[in-house]
């Protein structure tokens, strides 16, 4: 499949007949999952009430923001290897959905905490593990787009940020590991659904009530995020061909 | 690759921004030669030369080196803190070199500035203590950006000796340079 | 590969970073300043003082680590010394670790020396002296070697100031963890078992990134 | 003197420190990633952070300054742009003035924005938000001013990041007091006033000063 | 001071370190004069033509100036982020230019790279969008450090056509410069 899109020609065949539809479907299912979250489901037991319902987009958004660094740095490690164009321009094209997903999971969060934590949020709010992981995975999208822009070429702007990209993945289990050991109290939940299958009996587990819309909810963020990554990535692309057209008439003038 | 090249560029080719800066320049030096780099302002002499040095990768072609070289770009590679003789016995240190740096001050004419930071020299000076350093250690291949560039009539005629001495020796030289050439060249690479 | 380079690379460095700025009076006069600040900062809550001290000087740590080695590359590749040091065989990124560590001696560990006054100052226990200083050495270096890279990073960048301190501040947060915990688990906590780590795991990785960009930055 | 040098001078001040990196996403980064880091350094003692919170931000916009300013005279002093102001009839202070202020406006104003934002996040009161806008704006006013001072002092310097800091940082105190008092104070009291006050001073004496400094530097 | 002179300079002097640089130098210029700085490396021409330009004060003598000048020094006084474009328009804003800043840089040869921040210039590019100003508003005098250094042999051309036109405009130019002047001088001062 990859190897297919490999081409920026066939990308842009695939893509234009492919973004519509993952969108379209993506709007759908999140849309969908919004419904059910807003207004079908009861309110969340001990988990401050209809605030809770914040959880269909939190939580997908939450899963997102981390599958997003992955794939950032990923395309990063293709396009240093392989000199990949197409990989720059993914790489390029992620960073900003996903700082916006991780700023989504962010304020969610943030606006869930506030009734939830009570009181004491206001300190709490920074002083949680990962709350805290949240915002430094911010920092690395936010850091990689701020030093992509300030570099004056393309191709040096892809490959610092490809170096940077890399870096930061391999940083991440260090980061991860001291910020949990700073709290390893942390209020926030357990990673619930993680668990869910082995232990679907516990009463910690999530009740497929919820479940059922948050997976799809999960599943049509995933689409719409990709759809908006390729639909930057047809940007991107036009732009460096719109250039490239540009310089060739003042070469010739 | 011809035997006795010290480096042979084939096809070589640049491109910066959207625009082709030269295609299909080809480069071979013997020993002996003084290859000179022509061309306008901003034809890509200085692109051209930093790809034979290994500095940038070419957009195309190929580059075979056999021997280390020296280097003398455009800066002059002095840090502020540096005074000509610190830096020549810094780099003197890296190459490990034998020569006695207050020679090569004095056969450069910088004994008397031989203390002076380079953030204080003249823009002569700095380019002499630069030009020093091919004094260091004997290197075969010189690539030199505009050598002669701010430099007095002495310090031209001075170089003018080292280029013809460095031949001699069976070294080589690439040098860009604008105007009338002070000296005469092998070949001239035209950009 | 002989060290002869690298040697003569780190007595460079030294030189450069002593001759730009008065030594070490500088740096130890700027971790004295800033930790003189924080006081201020505070308004009427002295008794927090002992409390956020020595954080603070983590802080002050990773700036210096900034402001120094913002300009440290960026000269290298203006005054095109980068240039000639790209075109030795001693391979660049061992070059970019030993610059970085010869400033980090001059701009970071001053700190070691001056943490039990500036401890004193902002009423640390006498008892955690000892630990503190061997944090602010193992968390100093780190900062330089991630902060080295962010710098390398940005060498291109015309005023890096605050790109620099973006890029690397979330490479500071795990070395300033374990370096706070440190502080109060003293020697017998595991803390500053992973700080040790944590520093080793920048010298082993931080070289190759710096390496890559400044090759980068000097094309 | 027609204005038109001054205006030109701020537009391309302004330019400059758009140009040098993302232009105002880069300070806002740069002011939270501080506000990020301080928790960690305050290990367990949670309910000391909404104390220290709004001082942390003063920290913050102290090092935004001292990053930002340093290199801004010393590359005018190499590129040779110094000299060409230096000669021109329009008043060398007045143009280091608004080199300042714009520079100001790019990297320290971003922060009067994020003050509700990073301080909800710090734990500072709201009620205490809009003094608390008011404070960073005139401070941080003042902390370039005097921040261009030393950046000028030291802009014949190679490597002067902690020179610039050390000059600076007596002059930041008067600043920091006032902002931290009339954070607590809020409108009513008089500290909001006496920063004021500051702030004026230094618009009157440090531009005479970068002057000066400047002058020297492209002797 | 004489009538119609546009600078002068009597009995100047300068100190570097401990070592006089030159003492006693004076310097007069009137309309169509051009005068030529001479001297070996460090021999104090820019220390000099900075002195005249009223960035460092003389350690001795007296400078009188009836006319603001042109200034292009060692330095070309780019910034890092300016393109040729704009660094002009920059200058224009300042000194209330009227001058059509495209046929300045189509004149100069920079209509290619009018775009490119200087960064990214090469060496003679810089050099020529530095001499464009020049061209900007007309001032009689002008003060140029080795404007010749990194110009190809067009850009040397046209530097010799601005020279004699400004000369004939009744305009003067002070010039440090080494090897064979490319123009015929009114006088020459050895340092
Ligand atoms: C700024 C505030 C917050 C941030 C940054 C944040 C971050 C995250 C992250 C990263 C995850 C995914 C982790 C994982 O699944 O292993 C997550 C999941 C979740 N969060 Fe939050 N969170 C915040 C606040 C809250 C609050 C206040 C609540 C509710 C009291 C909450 C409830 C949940 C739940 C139920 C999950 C799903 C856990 C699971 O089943 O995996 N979060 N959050
Ligand atoms: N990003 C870019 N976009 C367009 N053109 C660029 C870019 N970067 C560099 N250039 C052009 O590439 C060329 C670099 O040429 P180079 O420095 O090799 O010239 P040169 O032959 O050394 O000139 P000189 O004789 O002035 O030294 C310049 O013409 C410059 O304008
Ligand atoms: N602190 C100092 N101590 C000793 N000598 C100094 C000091 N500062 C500057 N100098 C000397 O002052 C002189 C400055 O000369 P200047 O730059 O005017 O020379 P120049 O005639 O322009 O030379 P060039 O032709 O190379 O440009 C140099 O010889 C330099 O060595
Ligand atoms: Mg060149
Ligand atoms: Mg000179």
């Amino acid at each position: 499949m990859w190897t297919i899109l490999a081409n920026p020609h066939r990308f842009m065949g695939f893509s234009k007949v492919a973004i519509p539809i993952v969108i379209g479907l993506g709007v759908l299912l999140s849309g969908w999952s919004l419904y059910q979250g807003l207004w079908v489901v009861p309110p969340v037991p001990n988990q401050g009430g209809d605030i809770a319902r914040a959880m269909f987009i939190h939580v997908p958004s939450a899963w997102l923001c981390m599958g997003l660094y992955g794939g950032l740095a990923i395309s990063s490690f293709v396009w240093f290897i392989w000199r990949h164009e197409l990989a720059d321009v993914a790489a390029r094209a992620i960073a900003p959905i996903g700082a916006g997903y991780t700023a989504l999971c962010f304020a969610t969060g943030a606006i869930w905490g506030e009734p939830t934590w009570g009181k004491a949020w206001r300190n709490v709010i920074l002083y949680d593990s990962r709350l805290m992981s949240v915002l430094v995975l911010l920092f690395l999208f936010i850091g990689y787009m701020a030093l992509r822009a300030a570099l004056d070429t393309r191709q040096k702007g892809a490959r610092a940020g490809a170096i940077l990209a890399m870096v930061g993945l391999i940083n991440l289990p260090i980061i991860k590991f001291s910020v949990d050991l700073w709290k390893e109290s942390t209020i926030h939940q357990p990673s619930s659904v993680i668990r869910f299958g082995e232990a679907a009996a516990e009463s910690s587990g999530i009740h497929p009530v919820f479940l059922v819309p948050l997976m799809i909810g999960f599943l049509g963020q995933v689409l719409l995020s990709s759809g908006l990554i390729m639909l930057l990535m047809r940007a991107e692309i036009f732009g460096q061909q719109a250039d490239a057209v540009l310089a060739r008439r003042l070469n010739e003038a | 690759m011809s035997e006795s090249a010290l480096i042979q560029g084939a096809a070589l080719g640049a491109v910066r921004g959207e625009r082709v800066l030269f295609r299909d320049i080809s480069v071979t030096v013997q020993a002996g030669d003084l290859v000179l780099l022509r061309g306008a302002n901003g034809s890509g002499k200085t692109t051209l030369l930093r790809q034979l040095a290994g500095l940038s990768p070419p957009q195309a072609g190929e580059i075979e080196r056999t021997e280390t070289h020296h280097w003398v770009g455009h800066s002059n590679g002095l840090k502020a803190h540096e005074t000509p003789r610190t830096h020549l016995e810094h780099w003197a240190r890296v190459w490990g070199s034998e020569a006695s740096i207050p020679d090569i001050l004095r056969e450069m004419g910088l004994r008397r500035p031989s203390e002076v930071p380079s953030g204080m020299l003249s823009a002569g000076q700095k380019r002499r203590t630069a030009l020093a350093r091919l004094k260091l250690v004997a290197r075969k291949l010189w690539l030199l950006d505009e050598p002669f560039n701010a430099l007095d009539r002495d310090g031209q005629a001075l170089l003018v000796d080292m280029i013809a001495g460095h031949r001699a020796d069976g070294g080589a030289i690439i040098a860009a340079l604008h105007g009338t050439a002070p000296i005469e060249a092998t070949r001239e690479v035209v950009l | 590969m002989t060290p002869a380079p690298l040697v003569t690379a780190f007595r460079q460095a030294l030189s450069e970073a002593w001759a730009s700025g008065a030594g070490i009076l500088l740096p130890m006069g700027f971790f004295t300043g800033t930790a003189m600040l924080v006081p201020f900062t505070l308004g009427d809550e002295a008794e927090t003082l002992s409390k956020i001290g020595p954080g603070v000087l983590w802080l002050a740590l990773a700036l210096a680590s900034l402001v120094t080695l913002e300009r440290v590359f960026q000269a290298d590749l203006q005054d095109g010394a980068l240039d000639l040091w790209a075109q030795e065989e001693a391979s660049i990124s061992l070059i970019a670790l030993t610059k970085t560590i010869a400033h980090w001696l001059i701009s970071g560990a001053p700190l070691i020396l001056m943490a039990p006054v500036l401890g004193r100052l902002l009423g640390v226990p006498f008892e955690e002296m000892a630990p503190a200083m061997l944090a602010y050495g193992l968390g100093g270096l780190t900062f330089f070697l991630w902060g080295g890279v962010a710098a390398a990073l940005a060498a291109g960048v015309a005023r890096a100031g605050l790109l620099i301190a973006l890029i690397a501040i979330p490479f500071f947060v795990p070395a300033i963890i374990f370096g706070t915990l440190s502080l109060s688990e003293g020697f017998d906590g595991s803390a500053i078992l992973f700080l040790g780590a944590s520093t080793l795991f920048a010298l082993g990785v931080a070289p190759a990134a710096m390496g890559a960009a400044l090759r980068l930055a000097a094309e």
